[in-house]
């Protein structure tokens, strides 16, 4: 359990990473226990390989053409498990674009996953995620909300409610990520900030992203707590997003978390890494994958066996797939719909244009 | 009634909002303890408390960015740029969220924002002092943009602005802040965003304007008068949503029409509305719908502000030039 | 000549640059070993080194407020802003700096350098991929903005932009980036900023045009032409300044002037142009001088797309409908 | 002579300013001695004192309605004294708007900032001051342009260039102040970041700009070596920014100052600060003051007498009056002065637009 000492401990001076559990998933320390029940920790490995299939289905169906754009999560999904665990009901989730496990956990579904990258916005309705943001395009520009949000929720004495925001380490070069920090840590805003940091902004290494020695200790420009964090350790990820809730709704103010990760697939389906970086880094990295160590430790402590992996992921997959079908049954995009959200009551100058383009198309009939 | 000037009812319009509703929030720059710059949050710090009106950081984008967050968390924020010019680091929330917000989730989030912003030249200013940025909000989709030119429509349309459920961009033209003063209802009252003024009838020209051109316009106007011309004054008050119908009906009658604005002419206010007035009353035209504006420069320091600004005499020729077209 | 798509053209025009010239630089997002999101920039980093053409921090603000002072300093950056709609975070050094220095400091520092920016939608893309924010420069005093339609033009402008002791917007149709292919010249040559080009000669109506809208300009008059209409086009090229001349003349032996853009309507740079049209040629005009132009909305995601892209098919009826006026 | 040993004595972690002399200008330490010689300890003394007579002659001059603003330094000024001393003639100075020292330092003149705050740009021209860019009006976006020049003045071989570049307290919460930082780390810019911290940004106190512990500790977000600095002590600006210098020039990328001090003139001429500041906090700071500490240190250290200081502002007050009046005096601003230097060469649009205005002012004689 992390408490201040450990904090200490970790302080990104020191340049350490937080982690619980090695690459094959065995305890660094001999007397540790996770807080988890075996239970917690089998559904979580679920939420794991169900947040991966999902993912390894979605560039396929982008592949197949059937969605215009995918970003993939693989390799970064132990941080969206976690934190999809200590993220609850009346807690905010403001995303970046790559962090599918947790909006799945704040209830987003598949199918409005698959019909936001089949190009409708109707994906972005989330009928059933509470408090959940869409997706930020304009890097870091989502943080800024955060802090907002934060605001509100302090403003209006929701005490147990924290804020979720993510962004990447390309990120954190944006004027908005300091902002959206400095507007949280001068507010007290319970803002937990969570950096993914995969090493990559699509080809730009992290090393031409900043100098810093770590991404954590950008922390200490606001005075905001932080942690570097192994984010592909979910036990660690769990442990600080737990830790880091705590402080936030505490009244103490924001919390940061550098989980340092690596984006084992591609930017974008567009994207081709072999462009700019090298095999060895992706075979290193992958030696530190999040499934591998979480069933690694499940095994090692023998809360499972996996005899039934396969038939597990056959229905995964059957599921992903009616989502998918359901995302393409999804009633057409009409004319309507591009007038109709763009102010509370359509103004007369966009009754006028519709009209106008309705006239032309009944015209040409 | 109580005779207010801009800055008053403006004033007058917040104090009264935050005493109704609680979800109100006042920040920015300098609008709590100081009261504002051009004091205009006089006082509401002290009335209403440091929670809601409230200094921020110096950050324009981090303003705008964390307003939107409050505001689709149901909050109503109504923020000050302290200077026109000083809006422009916070264009990608404006142009990329605030106006957004509301299309991308399909309306589940809409974002009842207004962002005050006082403009425009003529106060003997440093450079970025003197902006006239309201052309980059009429044509950003999803906002509304409005500007008063009198006490009686700044605080009728502030309160329509911060009641809307949409972002409005409320620009005050701080050159008049002090310098028009009228008789202000003392309770709520709306003004419709999106409805024109006219402000006075006339038969051979319309002059369009709005915010501290409508006072040149006057002094124009009582110009052309002794020549015998008949003007009529449309106070567009609305920037976007523009309110075709007066214009349209207006220079319907008047076959004649001269816009008058701050901006830089080029992609400028003025150019919109000539366009619809082609639109809606291109076989009524007895001369080409004509500008008057800012030219294509940066406004000039003050010692050559007089240069830039259009003086009355400059828009009574236009108007006696387009008479006699 | 050799055959070259716009990607190729430019990338053309900026190898051969960096070779004449060790004060300019390349950079901006994913431009350098990546070669561009767009492979604009393929290659050149692998001929001219990491020094002169690199990937910088991911920040917009960051990327255009260093150019400035690279500009001022003896160098002629070409930036890149990665799409459309992440220039808006650059919008304050743009605005408030890139455009005024010279200005400023009366021609002690003038600010030589290039910002390139695809844009345009039709390419199916997520939100902000897709915007059209030429008014937004042309409306700002001190820049030129520049817009191709072909690589022989692209090629030349922006050889012409690089040279300009001026801060030039570079923007690129992204949507016809490999779609026009065309014999373009091997050496370097410039094309002058600021003069349109007629496309084709017509003596019924003038069509004005630029960026991706020329091809589905064109494809309009093909649909005009069976019903035996006489189109002239004109491809705008520079956003500002405006080529009136050429502008003028078509419209008053036409007589009749419909314009054609992406971007939205309301403030738009339609308006401009039809502005410019009533300044220049009002005593020729036999029908309203007009617009089609993208909606007053967000630019739909890809499924939606289709209903905001200007078809040739509606071209050719705005053609047809002024025609029979 | 500040070194690497002392830079980690003062940490900007430990949150202790560096700083020589005592609010006396008695030496902190008995061993201590300056680095400069006394003739330059007194001319430096005398640059202050004319720093501050000019300035306040400036106020009083907008006073009488000859200036239509002005940002006071008073409080201020050892930072610039010192900082006019360090950088040479091919160095360039990136200014805010609140560093009159050193300024003139750059050879910029007194007329030319009469000129400017007279309101024309012609004051912005900068006769003589080599590399010395004008005002900047949007907080801390002038940063930025900083590192850029750093990028230039490395690619171009100028080895022995130094950039200084200055912000205020309330600025560093802008994006800029982040990407600037950034960008100068990430390319070893050789960029002197100076954060005048005088405690406000017009009304607003330092604690609602940000929580950090100090300023100087931001350095660390960009692995930036970062001092904080009494900024009321010319020794100790001294000392830091000949470090700072020769850091820079080094090759070793950016340094950060966080010169801590107090404005105590108004924000500027339309600002009351006893609106949103406590007489005692400004009492407390005039303790502090950099010309009576100077003053003090040199009367300590038996260098001069001040026997002559009237006659030495009297004199100081003549050339600063004839200054003013050469401003006054300078050619009316003309329309041409509007257009000509938008472009390189004045386009046909603008030539059109001059000619319309020029054809009404023909038609109204
Ligand atoms: C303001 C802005 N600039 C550029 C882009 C284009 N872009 C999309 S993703 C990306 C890289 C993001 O990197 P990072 O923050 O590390 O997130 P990751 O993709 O690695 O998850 C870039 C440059 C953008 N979306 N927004
Ligand atoms: C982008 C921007 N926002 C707001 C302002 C208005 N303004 C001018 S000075 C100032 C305060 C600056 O404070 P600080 O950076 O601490 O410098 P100081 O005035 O104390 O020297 C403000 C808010 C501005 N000039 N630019
Ligand atoms: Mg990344
Ligand atoms: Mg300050």
């Amino acid at each position: 359990m992390l408490d201040q000492n450990t904090l200490d401990k970790y302080n990104p001076i020191k340049n350490k990473a937080y982690q619980l559990i090695d690459d094959e998933g065995i305890p660094l320390s001999k007397t540790w226990q996770p807080e988890l029940s075996d239970k917690q920790i089998l559904k979580a490995y679920e939420d794991l390989l169900f947040e991966r299939t999902a993912d390894l289905m979605a560039v396929s169906y982008q592949r197949q053409g059937r969605m215009f754009t995918y970003p993939p999560n693989l390799g970064q999904e132990a941080i969206h498990i976690a934190a999809g665990m200590i993220t609850r009901e009346q807690d905010w989730l403001v995303p970046a674009f790559r962090e599918l496990g947790a909006w799945l956990a704040k209830g987003v579904s598949l199918q409005e996953i698959f019909l936001y990258f089949k190009g409708n916005e109707d994906g972005s309705r989330f009928q059933k995620a509470n408090r959940m943001l869409p997706v930020s395009v304009p890097i870091a520009s989502q943080l800024v909300h955060a802090s907002g949000i934060g605001y509100a929720m302090k403003y209006q004495g929701e005490k147990d409610t924290a804020v979720f925001a993510y962004v990447g380490d390309g990120g954190t070069s944006e004027g908005d990520f300091h902002e959206a920090l400095n507007f949280a840590a001068v507010w007290d805003a319970p803002v937990i900030f969570i950096v993914q940091n995969n090493q990559f902004a699509i080809s730009v290494p992290l090393k031409m992203q900043t100098r810093s020695i770590n991404i954590a200790v950008k922390g200490i420009a606001y005075n905001i707590p932080s942690l570097l964090v192994d984010g592909n350790d979910f036990f660690a990820m769990h442990d600080a997003l737990a830790y880091a809730r705590k402080h936030a709704v505490s009244g103490k103010g924001p919390f940061l978390i550098e989980a340092r990760t690596f984006r084992s697939g591609a930017h974008t389906t567009s994207d081709d890494p072999t462009k700019y970086r090298s095999k060895e880094e992706e075979e290193a990295w992958a030696q530190k994958d999040p499934l591998k160590r979480l069933k690694g430790y499940i095994l090692h402590a023998g809360i499972a066996s996996f005899d039934q992996e396969e038939e597990l992921i056959a229905q995964f997959k059957k599921q992903i797939d009616q989502e998918f079908e359901a995302a393409e049954k999804h009633p057409e995009y009409k004319l309507d719909d591009v007038f109709a959200y763009m102010y509370a009551e359509l103004p007369d100058e966009l009754k006028r244009q519709k009209n106008a383009y309705e006239n032309f198309l009944g015209g040409v009939k | 009634m109580k005779v207010m000037n801009l800055v008053q009812a403006i004033n007058d319009a917040m104090d009264l909002k935050l005493a109704e509703d609680k979800s109100i929030v006042v920040y920015g720059e300098d609008v709590g303890v100081e009261g504002g710059v051009f004091r205009v949050t006089e006082g509401l710090q002290q009335k209403h408390g440091a929670e809601r009106v409230f200094d921020s950081p110096l950050a324009e984008s981090g303003i705008a960015g964390t307003a939107l967050g409050m505001a689709i968390s149901g909050m109503k924020p109504i923020i000050e740029m302290q200077f026109d010019g000083f809006v422009y680091p916070a264009m990608n929330q404006i142009l990329s969220h605030v106006s957004r917000f509301r299309n991308r989730t399909r309306g589940k989030f809409s974002v009842p924002m207004v962002i005050r912003i006082p403009y425009g030249g003529g106060i003997n200013a440093l450079e970025h002092h003197s902006e006239s940025p309201e052309a980059y909000f009429g044509h950003t989709p999803g906002l509304k943009v409005v500007i008063p030119s009198t006490p009686y429509d700044a605080k009728g349309l502030l309160i329509a602005a911060i009641e809307d459920p949409d972002p409005v961009i409320f620009m005050e033209p701080k050159r008049i802040y002090r310098a028009v003063k009228q008789e202000v209802p003392e309770e709520l009252y709306r003004i419709p965003i999106g409805k024109a003024k006219i402000l006075q009838q006339g038969d051979q020209i319309t002059l369009i304007a709005y915010g501290a051109m409508i006072r040149e316009a006057q002094r124009a106007i009582a110009i052309a008068k002794q020549k015998g011309y008949s003007v009529e004054l449309i106070d567009l008050r609305s920037i976007w949503p523009i309110d075709r119908e007066t214009i349209a009906q207006s220079v319907r009658k008047t076959g004649r029409a001269l816009v008058v604005t701050e901006a830089p002419q080029s992609y400028g206010p003025a150019a919109e509305l000539i366009s619809i007035i082609n639109e809606e009353a291109f076989l009524s035209l007895e001369a080409p719908p004509s500008r008057l504006t800012g030219f294509d420069t940066v406004i000039p320091l003050p010692l050559g502000e007089k240069h830039y600004n259009l003086s009355p005499e400059r828009i009574a020729a236009g108007i006696e030039r387009l008479i006699k077209y």
